[in-house]
């Protein structure tokens, strides 16, 4: 009995293999499986090539399978980009019709069957993508019921012939496999059957934004961000809350601190190119302390970059990316089910510590489909709102006009003073991106300038989250840092690379990326070695850790920058390379496997 | 009931003796009062410029944000709080030059907001450069032979993009403009108010006494009609904008909060944010 | 016989001062004395204080005098803000209708003069300035001869009688000095009255950019940076070239990479904001390997913060504001004379290594007057304009259509190809901000992902260019890292140091801000400690340091974010504290000297 | 002679089949043989969207910039190098939202370049939201209920922004297009060339047969004076801004780079950039 199982479909973009493969998740989700769905696309709406994966398993899976189990091809072209995806020995199902050939030297079982046909036979071509459904759920060893059980709820609505087709389709699909290759059908365990959720990291984002008291949404569609303001968009009108699409990142960076500024809980999201559009503003945000969330699901960069490909490129342009010295929280997610109080969470430390927070989200993060347990996403287990420092409108009141000091010395143990908001009576205050002084006026004296400059910075150096996490074996010899869509893989690594070396392996989830809790993770490393798997060229938060004062020398980095996600194969390789002192800078990725590599801080050769 | 004082604030000025400056906020102030608005329920959003300081003597809510973006923070503050009186204000550079595509925008938008442009024609805060709104021709410091682009018309601009509410005035004509603004926050939706304001110490061509001989009030012209946005546009056209007065009111104003679907007249902020545990259900259970 | 004076004026900003202190440092300059002047101002045009400070020598000073000789003040406020600055003993001139008086505790003569009155007794107010320039002349000890000379060649073309009125203006004022002050008037030796240059850091810039064949300028007003432009838009008429203002920075940033794309040398100037506003565009220049220059004069931050004060606060944001990985090149400049060469030398950075290169300036260095050596301008010593990799157009035209490819593998030895210019026949290309291939045609390979983002990354790595300099004594006990305005306050106090404290002292001036010139500053340091001293808050190029690998234990910082300019004694101060071992991080400023603090490197704390 | 072949690039097309985006790129194609010009000396910039890729089918110089920022670019080129003939070209969303500032002062300016606008009323690459020339009441991905906003009218405003040739086009009438695409280019200053150029795939309201029904032509309008700004403005107000040909020519243009003081008739690229030493000193002098 197999504990988890990989199926693979590949065929031209803006074919409707979206909805097949949507199908077939949400089955085996409901089946009790936990599933992990990524894609491979480019930015164009029909034609080329597209693959999606699915990996479905007793046990919860967040990373790539390491091979396909079954893949599912309706061209030529997919069979030539993915067989070599396939276990040896393992199956291609092609449509018969376009009697596909197998790539050179790879071993694996081509199978043809006749979906065109037979769907013709059924008098509906609609009915191809159900008889691959059919045929894959007989290779899987996947019970049909559950497919069939869809089609009914799904279609129902249309009528009781239409389902009977459908059920028809992958009944005949199912038979046609079982019949035709006994013997070929895999074994999984059955799944447990509970009721768990299956969605995106935007979804997710969108619903901590929800529970988080989040009412104004001001954005700009990109990719891969705007399924953000979309769910959004959907809701809100339910709750008299508002979804704006704006007219560019500028806009909706400023907006976003007009509504902050107004009281409400304002969020953006974006990629890269919008972080990079949005850094003037971000400062009048940390100088005029709005809270503000703005979500970046990173992508390929720099520029237009590569915007259907993963990265983790972006940690520079969110700590570091404005003119002059201004205070922002760094928060990075480590998978879909933590995106909800995440991203809840993050109104919460925006109203706290008045700056800007941004959730450092990346494209397989936020477009890939991961199985979400129903006790993580609870209501009442989402972080309560907490509003932060507010002043008490009737003690203002009374003060009467030009008493309270928007930028008060009075500040509470995090070094945040209380702030007004408009309607309250003499709250009036100036907030202006220009150096001001308690009631917020411009005001440039040296003595000044240099507190609230303080008073800024020092501030973000006390955020109270859970900035790591601590996985795997305690005074592990070696310890993998990691965050985003990389913690999965990672955490995955753990067991192979304890296998394969002996040697006693931990994860450090990071979840602060900024302010860069250095001392926490040294902590948590207890003396082992680090090391940093990110996805970007020069490692970013390996430097930022250097920078911040950690050891180079117990600093090591696999970088991988071709657009693709790590695979648990290359962190184990990796780390093998580390613990065996071979090599302290690696690389992945780009056709080849895990190599040594020059220190990829950019610095200036002798 | 508020009175001028209440929305003074005790910051010496820092703008020029005899700036055009003084008059609009003046103007602002006294609307203010007339309207009986309460300073705590009034939020200026400026731009930066000479004329973004305002926020630094009108007690209110006052938000000075980046160069150029004082529109999409006002926006924002009204439909997170459509309670408020939300106006925006700043300079011909910062509305027309770099916040050109904001301006633009949030003429089509239509959100119960008003903005008051602070035109002197040149850059003053910068010391003198072209602006948007110098004549062609102009000799600043940016273009010392003499500005060779045409100047943005930006009454035209608001009529085109079916602004519901576009008006001009002076800044010395005190009783004109308070008048014009007045009308312009009562007016539900997008209200666009020009002010010739100049700048003495740049501007020596755009001046107080240029703009009382060049500028001609609708209220003068036969027959005028304030509702027909055509006419409008052809008298802006004629008079190359030196017209003051209500120049465009549409009868029929539909705001974009009017319009949201859902959207409640209780200001955002003032709701319980606490989300229903049976919306939270159904939610999640498309994704199950 | 004194070597070096301090002049200081205060009074209302927008009356006039200025041009008064325009004469009295051209005059200064003409007789042969080095001139460094810089000032108090705000971001407002009329009213409020401002106070013009000129120090004059007779050896280079590019640093605040330490104290001030003569301060001339026409109102109560600025003896009240400026009186501090005055020597012991020394003089604070005041007009005598205001009946000034002297704040506390403050040891200085003041002496009052009717300056209005003499001037109504000439018959013109403005004779006023013409009185001051005398006295200020009688009791500094400089040859009123000077500014005579000055007069009449200035005002000659007024008329012989208005030149005569100024003339008597100025001799009653010396004379009445004299006369009523017998005995106070200093004593300086006379300057060598060699023709020197005084000019200011944005005309500087400008000069730089003419030589280095800049003939496209895409600007956008701003405070410090505003005079480059303006500079160049007087020159450009008479030799072709086009200094445009556009709508905004972002417009700016992209018509320079038009520029640049199409062949000529683009630039574009501004402060903080801009850059902010600019971090999209840079990143696709660096995508298509487009030369473009940027000028940044920094000014206090983050976003509209301190227009009018001096900071450095945009390494971060000039070196990694963008998203995702780009290449970049970031100089500083050490001095107004240094800007010369070195904006021609961007240029000639930009077309060999096809990407954008950065000058950090500081407002300082932007807007206060220096001496400049006719020497170190000469034109046939300014960089030759070197075009760096450009593909022959008779071979393209012979090879035919789709054979050059801009993105080739064929690399000279920085890494870099040769570029295409439109206009050059088979020459065609696509420059694109998206990954791309040979031809620059989108693509998303990941075999070629990674070449593209290695070429790109590893290019910025070779620079050729002088990145640092030594001064003051081989084999330093402590070693200063300054670069910008700060350099020179920090060559100054060499001397002061070694005196102070017998210890050996050497500068390191940083040229080469990113790539981090971290192994050339370690070979410079030889050993010796660094004291990085920076006009920021969180110690910003330190941290790029440590992140490159440089050995923290290594590294101590003196800050100052008060808008202020660094004073030698705060440096002297602070390196003998580093010396002593007492103390590892320091700032100063806002009111109060040279003081420890804890690492201010923004970190999680425990 | 350069042919249609020598215009083309051996890049398969991203656009989906039927995109109105071939039309537009066809006719660019055939314009720029008509007038013979070669490749090499043309400089096509895109924006980013569907219609952006444009640069990867056209053989010429092609730069294809950050999202809404194709004009100051293709400006920028052509005062760089004024023998270059220049074009400009992308989406409705890329030119008229996020690139709004920039279309607007370009018109201003008038530097002698080509605009050519793909307007499909939609954001394509994206998957279909709302678009700034979204007809109000669209359901779209970004408003599922509705589109609430007005839609721009961007020939009016390069009319009301002093813009001295509007021509309108649709991508099924090559005849047309191309027409307008030549005269574009031969006009001695900033020339605005929309199109509507449907998007098959995600607006199903704004088609090929929708345009082929509501698009009337000026050639078919009694006594049209294509010189009138007036009645330009007028028919486009009347029609919704559903008309095509060339709108508006300005008799006289005068391009920026006709009136800036001591521009040369030689591109700046191919100057001679060394100083001259007299100048140098001259330049020196006065700062002694
Ligand atoms: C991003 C950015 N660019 C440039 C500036 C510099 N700047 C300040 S005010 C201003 C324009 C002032 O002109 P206007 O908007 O007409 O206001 P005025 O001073 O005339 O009232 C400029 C360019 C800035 N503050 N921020
Ligand atoms: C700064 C930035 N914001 C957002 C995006 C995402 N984006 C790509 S194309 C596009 C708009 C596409 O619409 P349009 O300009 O009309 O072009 P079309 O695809 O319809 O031809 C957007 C928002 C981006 N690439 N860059
Ligand atoms: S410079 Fe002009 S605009 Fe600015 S305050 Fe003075 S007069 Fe007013
Ligand atoms: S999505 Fe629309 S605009 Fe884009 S290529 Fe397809 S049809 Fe053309
Ligand atoms: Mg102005
Ligand atoms: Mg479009």
């Amino acid at each position: 009995m197999l504990k988890e199982v990989c199926w693979q479909i590949g065929g031209e973009q803006g074919t409707g293999l979206d909805s097949t493969v949507e199908v077939f998740n949400t089955v085996a989700s409901r089946a009790g499986y936990y599933v992990y769905a990524y894609k491979t696309f480019a930015s164009r709406i029909k034609g080329g090539h597209t693959d999606f994966t699915t990996r479905l398993s007793v046990e919860r899976v967040m990373a790539p399978s390491a091979g396909v189990n079954v893949l599912v091809t309706l061209d030529q072209e997919s069979i030539d980009l993915c067989a070599k995806n396939v276990y040896p020995g393992s199956i291609v199902l092609a449509e018969e019709a376009i009697n596909p050939k197998l790539p050179e030297g790879v071993d694996v079982k081509l199978l043809t069957m006749p979906f065109n046909k037979m769907a013709l036979a059924l008098g509906n071509p609609l009915m191809k993508n159900n008889l691959v459904l059919g045929a894959s759920a007989a290779l899987l060893g996947l019970d049909l019921e559950g497919f069939k059980a869809y089609a009914t709820s799904k279609f129902g609505r249309k009528g009781e012939e239409f389902v009977a087709l459908i059920h028809q389709a992958m009944q005949e699909g199912y038979d046609y496999a079982l019949t035709t290759w006994p013997g070929l059908n895999l074994q999984i365990e059955k799944g447990d059957g509970k009721e768990r959720l299956l969605m995106i990291g935007n979804e997710a984002a969108a619903l901590g934004a929800l529970a988080g008291g989040c009412r104004t949404v001001f954005s700009y569609p990109i990719t891969p961000a705007s399924e953000i303001a979309e769910t959004l968009v959907k809701i809100f009108p339910k709750i008299g809350g508002m979804a704006v699409q704006m007219e560019d990142e500028l806009a909706s960076m400023v907006a976003c601190i007009g509504a902050g500024f107004a009281g409400s809980r304002a969020m953006t999201a974006t990629s890269g190119p919008g972080i990079s559009l949005m850094q003037e503003a971000l400062g009048l945000a940390s100088m005029t302390e709005t809270p503000v969330v703005v979500v970046d699901t990173q992508r390929g960069g720099p520029s237009t970059g590569m915007p259907t490909k993963q990265e983790q490129s972006d940690l520079f342009a969110l700590a570091y990316g404005g003119h002059g010295d201004s205070p922002r929280i760094v928060l990075a997610p480590g998978s879909v089910e933590e995106l909800v109080p995440l991203t809840a969470e993050a109104f919460n430390l925006a109203d706290n510590y008045h700056c800007p927070v941004m959730i450092a989200s990346d494209l397989a993060l936020a477009l890939f489909q991961q199985t979400v347990e129903p006790e993580a996403v609870k209501l009442d287990t989402m972080p309560k709102i907490d509003r932060g420092p507010i002043a008490n409108p009737a003690e203002m009141a009374a003060l009467g006009r030009d008493v309270f000091e928007r930028y008060s010395k009075q500040t509470n143990e995090n070094g945040v003073s209380p702030r007004s908001l408009p309607g309250m009576k003499h709250g009036q205050f100036l907030a202006t991106g220009a150096e001001h002084g308690p009631f917020g006026k411009v005001f440039e004296s040296a003595k000044n300038r240099v507190y609230m400059m303080d008073r800024r910075m020092k501030r973000i150096q006390n955020v109270k989250t859970e900035a790591i996490r601590y996985f795997g074996t305690p005074n592990a010899d070696i310890v993998l840092v990691a965050f985003g869509t990389t913690l999965g893989a990672a955490q995955e690594a753990i067991a192979t690379i304890e296998k394969s070396t002996g040697k006693k392996v931990g994860v450090i989830q990071v979840r602060l990326i900024y302010p860069v809790p250095a001392e926490q993770i040294k902590a948590a490393a207890a003396g082992a070695k680090l090391l940093v798997v990110e996805s970007n060229a020069v490692g970013q938060f390996a430097f930022m850790l250097k920078g911040t004062g950690y050891n180079p020398a117990e600093i090591s980095s696999l970088l991988k920058y071709d657009g693709n996600l790590f695979t648990v194969e290359e962190i184990a390789n990796a780390a093998g390379v580390v613990l065996a002192g071979e090599a302290q800078y690696l690389v992945t990725g780009g056709g080849a496997g895990v190599r040594a590599t020059e220190d990829p801080t950019i610095t200036l050769h002798a | 009931m508020a009175t001028m004082a209440d929305f003074r604030t005790s910051e010496k000025s820092w703008w020029c003796p005899g700036c055009g400056d003084f008059g609009v906020l003046a103007a602002l102030q006294k609307a203010l009062v007339d309207l009986g608005t309460e300073p705590e329920n009034v939020a200026v959003v400026a731009g930066i410029g000479c004329s973004g300081k305002i926020g630094n003597y009108i007690n209110s809510y006052n938000l000075h944000v980046v160069h150029g973006r004082s529109l999409p923070a006002a926006q924002a503050i009204k439909l997170a709080n459509r309670e408020l009186t939300v106006v925006a204000a700043g300079g011909d550079g910062d509305g027309f030059a770099i916040g050109m595509g904001h301006y633009m925008h949030a003429l089509r938008r239509n959100v119960n907001i008003t903005y008051i442009v602070m035109d002197n024609q040149i850059y003053g805060l910068t010391k003198g450069q072209t602006s948007p709104t110098s004549d062609t021709g102009m000799s600043t410091k940016s273009t010392p032979a003499g500005n060779i682009e045409k100047s943005v018309n930006q009454m035209q601009l608001a009529l085109a993009s079916g602004c519901g509410f576009v008006a001009n005035g002076l800044s010395s004509n005190q009783k004109g403009l308070v008048e014009v603004i007045k009308q312009a926050i009562q007016y539900p939706g997008f209200a666009l108010v020009n002010t010739y304001s100049p700048c003495v110490t740049f501007n020596k061509v755009n001046t107080f006494d240029f703009y009382k001989s060049e500028l001609i009030d609708v209220a003068n012209i036969e027959g005028y009609d304030r509702h027909d946005r055509f006419q409008a546009m052809k008298v802006l056209m004629e008079h190359n904008e030196l017209v003051q007065g209500v120049i465009f009111e549409d009868k029929n104003p539909a705001s974009y909060e009017s319009l949201y679907p859902g959207f409640k007249e209780q200001g955002i902020v003032n709701q319980d944010w606490n989300v229903d545990p049976a919306l939270w259900e159904k939610t999640l259970a498309q994704y199950k």
